[in-house]
């Protein structure tokens, strides 16, 4: 798809920054900043997420608008599916 | 009439090449389509023998055809083959492998392999199905509820749950070949306002399968786990939660009854357009409701959880989503009805499966009006009110769709002409037997039969209708055998058919009857709008027809 | 499982259907991205009991999540990347027409696949030897007694710490299992790129194996803090 | 009219007729519907049957009308959703002071304890014109209490109480199905919901030769299990005091607050550590299949029996139904 393959030095540079991602992860894991745990670990999981798909899977330079697209939508669903479940099992509780 | 009619001898995608080989091996989207469309009508009769199986029983209140459990596997077995095996693959793997490359101008389908891989997983799901129901059959509902699909059922569950999971890919391949063989394949001068409304309801369908199938999948894989395993993710006793399959499970199958109902307004929209001579009303308001239905139809799916136990908020959500989504379906009815005003209407036989299809889809859907009401919901869900909406939705609506696209190209299919009277007799009485079949079983439901009742000797009073829904059984049955009958008596006997007897405008009917093995010599290019019928002139009627 | 990498003749001839090599290259990498939306939904599934389950039992989970060794997690996650970068080498070199460094990175990426596979079967020995492995597998029972001597300030109830178990082993599990695959693929990938069959004008399967390797490890990503950093903090 | 050829159940509860109002204007909206629908095709098919020389004429369509006909069936949609909403949320909140009958589901029968201890299976004898509470639960699949005479449905879940409730209007015998498919002999879980005068109803409690009300088999059990030596009333013991917790406000070790409902109570006494009440220690041993469906039911009935009674009647320590009003007879 990347007619012009960019260098090698920038993947090594997003291959660094990934492993020091999960060592930061791992580490932070061991404060306790409440509840804020699972949101910095997910964040930081998001943010290598981004990093694979935007530079090693092309998805930034090369890919056309239809490939975000079908990126996107796959997630939003994935997030409907979560968000309208979560709607049944938070408010059980409250109206039996 | 009964001498065969010799077709003039010219090269077509049938007598390109012979033997096993060239069917079983076929990469030809063409091939593959009645590939599926001879596996699809064994379990589409397999279904319908126990569906007979099933009023038969319920003729009399008493259980005395069947013993119980025989008659709780025949409802699940008549459930899951029907539902996995005729009614999700239908339309799309049969009328969908063969004309979506056609209608846009393109030689194949984008992956023709992968479409023959979606064909074997499909005979492979359809085998371990067949091996479970003859090995003793399953009988948790095709719902597969748990716990009593995971530890309360001592019958073929893991069988047929594998069998439906590697069905699932089927579709799925089959959605992803659709989605990238529409943006990427169509001709120079086909753009997205020209496509025909069968390609959008195509589309909308591929999206859903793509989105929703996963979810079964995984559903099933669970639970075989969990049966095997003896894991607890959905054992109460384990601490599991029950209503969170429910939810895994609605899902995809909510979903799923719009990728049984999509394509078939695709066909429905191609049959009134050719047969009013008119371009649809409305036409990127229908092609817009397509994909409207498509996307909303994921968000509604705990309507069939209302009285499931889930909460009473989350069911007001559900409801108020369910009401959004019936607005497109009605869209579509109001501009079926509108496209006839001013056309130029003649009444062959898919035209009356189409007419019968809007009649019957407008019950459906304002009988589903009444279980999206939560109030009203709670007395009549699970018992035949919901069993009759389906039916009419699926029944009425799918398989009156998938007839009428049958008998629109077979032509094209089969290079040869169905006898149209015997078409429209045909049509008849399947639109009788239907409505006899399933109306009285609104009127039982809201009396309060329960579903899936082996015997109701406790209320004789239900006995007049059940029995009036039997008759209907038997008359539909009929209805649905006539067309077997005469396609096969076409093959050899009907007379060659043009390359457009009907006059209907589209690319597949400018290639002849049956096409050859790339479609079009060289790559059509597209200058007219979609349905241009003042161009297309109407057929002369003794021509176009065999007998 | 399959792939769409279908337009894989021997050498760059182009399959009857396609117009031309571009509409042959975008339409298999759009067949592969809209595959991995549907497994985005078949692990969806998974993650949605896995959410419904860590909000109902969260100290069974929190506990459970505790007795395995994060070190190891991170190693294998570490490992995943490294697959990563070699694929994205890999790809490129096709693209630039080295043949031997294509086939040296696809080597790696599959030396890297095999070691996250045994240090997996590593963390599920001793998974095993810990009696952690849901129903009783192989006669060995469920039981999550030391977990409760370990950790007593958290309540752990062992039907919902055989929830988590079960997600554990049910995530991991598929995952590994699209691991396998993926190194089937590398195995037919090296086979063909030793053949000489990619090269600057067609490496469609390279890129589209590499779509999906990368996508795996995007999965483990997600796997990673969700399954064994739930709750790591000093009790 | 329809005596011979009914179209739908009798209606013997007072959500009956508000649900078959709504039954009754959706089909006439169908029918005028579907009439429309089909009166146009007739008129069109005939009046424009394609005949030699005449042209179909081609329209586009109009934006104007496809507007009209997607906003006026939402507008109708919502008038029909929110009239269903209302009726939803009377179905599903029992009024307060609603007499209680505990319902235990088994494949493929019904068993019932009412409060003044009387059981029975796949019978449910009430008095006519009072709120009857029924709280279910199973003890193998799912099943659900569906009683069409009364428009009332509830499916009934393993592992936890699903409650609802009636209000029955006329005396009577009424059917009482199951109606979610539970195995073999989902057909043959039926029984009848007896409705009685209250003068016959007190001849039948009383007839039946029943000794202990469920609180009082409820405070046996608590004694028998030991619950009394941490949960005491004076308030000292390792476990929370029991009086008036049955519908207050409980606040968690972790923070989290609910009130406290049937659900609650059965989860605290099966599986205790899950919810534990701030202030105390995670003591209180397991009861998870040690105590039947029978029994947990009258614990909680029990539990709810300390409360003290709604005002006008004199408390009297537990022992006495908290369900003392009723019928006017005391049960000995």
């Amino acid at each position: 798809m990347s007619e012009h393959s960019s260098s090698a030095k920038l993947y090594w540079i997003i291959w660094g920054s990934l492993i020091v991602l999960t060592f930061v992860t791992a580490g932070v894991a061991y404060l306790d900043l409440g509840p804020f745990n699972t949101i910095v670990a997910l964040t930081i999981a998001t943010c290598k997420a981004l990093l694979v798909i935007l530079f090693f899977m092309h998805v930034k330079d090369a890919s056309e608008r239809l490939t975000k697209v079908v990126i996107i939508s796959s997630i939003f669903w994935l997030l409907i599916m979560l968000g309208l479940s979560l709607a049944d099992f938070s408010t059980r509780t409250i109206g039996s | 009439m009964a001498t065969a009619a010799i077709a003039p001898e010219r090269e077509d995608y049938l007598n390109k090449e012979y033997g096993i080989r060239s069917w079983l091996l076929t990469v030809d989207h063409k091939r593959i389509a009645l590939l599926y469309l001879i596996s699809i009508t064994l379990f589409f009769f397999i279904g319908g023998f126990f569906a007979l199986l099933i009023r038969l029983e319920l003729l009399t209140p008493a259980g005395d055809l069947v013993q119980a459990d025989t008659y709780n596997k025949l409802f699940t077995m008549h459930g899951q083959v029907m539902v996995f095996f005729f009614l999700i693959p239908s339309i799309p793997a049969v009328l969908g492998n063969f004309l979506v490359p056609i209608m846009i101008g393109a030689k194949d389908l984008a992956f023709p392999r992968i479409n023959l891989l979606s064909w074997y997983l499909y005979i492979a799901g359809g085998a371990l199905m067949l091996y479970a129901i003859l090995s003793g059959g399953v009988d948790t509902g095709w719902t597969f509820y748990t716990p009593l699909s995971t530890s309360f059922s001592n019958t073929h569950v893991v069988t047929a749950g594998l069998g439906i999971f590697i069905n699932g890919f089927s579709s799925i391949l089959t959605g992803l070949n659709f989605v990238v063989t529409v943006h990427r394949m169509r001709a120079p001068g086909m753009t997205w306002s020209r496509l025909p409304l069968f390609i959008w309801a195509h589309y909308a369908t591929s999206i859903v399968m793509l989105l929703g199938t996963p979810v079964i999948a995984v559903t099933l894989v669970l639970v075989v786990l969990e049966r095997t395993l003896h894991l607890g993710i959905f054992d109460p006793r384990l601490g599991g939660d029950p209503l969170l399959f429910q939810h895994l499970f609605w899902f995809y199958s909510h979903p799923a009854v719009y990728i049984m109902i999509l394509p078939s307004m695709g066909v429905v929209s191609e049959v009134m357009a050719c047969f009013t001579r008119k371009r649809i009303f409305g036409y990127t308001f229908v092609a817009m409701s397509s994909i409207a239905i498509a996307v909303f139809g994921f968000l509604v799916w705990a309507h069939h959880m209302f009285v499931a136990g889930m909460s009473m908020y989350a069911a007001l959500v559900f409801s108020i989503l369910s009401y959004l989504v019936a607005v497109p379906s009605a869209i579509k009815v109001f501009n079926w009805t509108a496209t006839m005003f001013k056309g130029s209407i003649s009444f062959d036989t898919p035209m009356l499966y189409a007419l019968g299809f809007v009649g019957l889809f407008t019950i459906g859907g304002l009988t589903g009006l009444f279980l999206a009401a939560l109030g009203l919901d709670v007395h009549v869900t699970d018992t035949y009110f919901v069993v009759a909406h389906f039916h009419y939705v699926m029944v009425g609506g799918a398989v009156m769709g998938y007839m009428a696209g049958m008998h629109f190209w077979w032509p094209k299919i089969s290079g040869r002409m169905y006898p149209d009277s015997w078409g429209r007799l045909a049509a008849l009485i399947v639109f009788v037997g239907f409505n006899l079949t399933f109306f009285p079983q609104f009127v039982l439901g809201y009396m309060g039969m329960p579903r899936r009742y082996w015997d109701y000797s406790h209320s004789p009073e239900f006995q007049v209708l059940n029995v009036l829904s039997t008759a209907g059984a038997t008359i539909l049955a009929v209805g649905y055998l006539l067309p077997m009958v005469y396609f096969l008596w076409s093959m050899r006997y009907g007379k060659p058919a043009p390359a457009n007897p009907w006059g209907a405008s589209g690319l597949e009917w400018m290639t002849q009857s049956p096409p050859t093995t790339f479609n079009f010599d060289e790559t059509p290019q597209v200058t007219w709008e979609a349905y241009d019928y003042e161009n297309i002139p109407a057929p002369v009627p003794e021509e176009a027809f065999g007998d | 499982m399959t792939d769409s990498h279908a337009a894989t003749q021997h050498g760059p001839e182009l399959l009857h259907h396609f117009a031309d090599e571009e509409q042959q290259r975008n339409s298999a990498s759009l067949g592969m991205w809209l595959f991995l939306g549907t497994e985005i939904m078949f692990f969806g599934g998974m993650f949605l009991a896995y959410l419904v389950y860590r909000l109902n039992y969260f100290e069974s989970f929190a506990a459970s999540s505790r007795s395995i060794a994060v070190p190891l997690g991170a190693i294998n996650t570490a490992v995943l990347l490294c697959s990563s970068l070699t694929v994205v080498l890999a790809v490129r070199a096709a693209q630039m027409g080295k043949r031997k460094l294509l086939i040296w990175m696809l080597i790696l990426t599959l030396i890297f696949g095999l070691a996250f596979l045994a240090i997996k079967g590593v963390e599920w020995h001793e998974k095993y030897e810990e009696h952690h492995i849901p129903g009783n597998f192989m006669g060995r029972a469920f039981d999550v007694s030391d977990i409760q001597r370990d950790f007593p300030k958290l309540h752990v109830d062992p039907q919902h710490a055989q929830i988590f178990f079960s997600l554990y082993f049910a995530l991991t599990g598929i995952h590994a299992l699209h691991m396998i695959v993926g190194v089937g693929i590398f195995l037919w990938l090296i086979y063909k790129a030793w053949k000489g069959d990619f090269g600057p004008k067609y490496y469609t399967p390279v890129e589209i194996g590499g779509l999906y390797w990368h996508f795996v490890d995007v999965v483990w990503i997600y796997l990673f803090p969700l399954l064994y950093l739930i709750d790591r903090k000093p009790l | 009219m329809f005596e011979s050829f009914p179209l739908w159940p009798q209606r013997a509860s007072t959500i009956a007729g508000q649900v078959d109002a709504l039954y009754v204007f959706l089909v006439l909206l169908s029918l005028f519907m579907t009439a429309a629908i089909f009166t146009m095709i007739l008129i069109f098919a005939i009046r424009y049957r394609r005949r030699p020389g005449v042209q179909a004429e081609q329209i586009e369509g109009s934006h104007k009308l496809e507007i009209t006909w997607s906003i006026v069936p939402m507008g109708v949609f919502m008038v029909i959703f929110f009239w269903s909403a209302i009726i939803f949320f009377k179905q599903r909140t029992p009024p307060d002071g609603a007499g209680t009958v505990y319902v235990v589901a088994k494949q493929w029968m019904w068993k019932l304890q009412h409060e003044e201890g009387q059981r029975e299976i796949n019978q449910l004898h009430i008095p006519v014109g009072k709120d009857i509470k029924l709280i279910m639960t199973s003890q193998d699949v799912i099943h659900s209490f569906y009683v069409p005479a009364f428009r009332i449905k509830q499916d009934v879940l393993p592992g936890r109480y699903t409650t609802t409730w009636f209000h029955a209007t006329k005396a009577g015998t009424y059917h009482l199905f199951c109606a979610e498919y539970c195995g073999t002999q989902h057909s043959g879980m039926i029984g009848q919901v007896v409705v009685m005068e209250p003068a016959e109803y007190q001849a039948w409690l009383s007839g039946g030769g029943v000794t202990q009300s469920l609180a009082q088999t409820g405070e046996t059990m608590f004694q028998q299990l030991g619950c009394a030596t941490c949960h005491r009333t004076d308030g000292q013991g390792r476990g929370p005091n029991l009086a008036g917790l049955y519908g207050s406000k409980v606040t968690l070790v972790d923070g989290r607050t609910l009130t406290a409902d049937e659900n609650y109570i059965r989860e605290s006494i099966l599986v205790p550590g899950v919810k534990i009440v701030s202030g105390f220690q995670p003591v209180m041993p397991v009861f998870q299949g040690l105590v039947t469906e029978e029994q947990l039911n009258s614990l909680i009935a029990y539990v709810k029996s300390l409360n003290p009674p709604p005002s006008g009647t004199a408390g009297t320590p537990s022992g006495v139904p908290a369900g003392a009003k009723l019928g006017e007879g005391q049960v000995q």
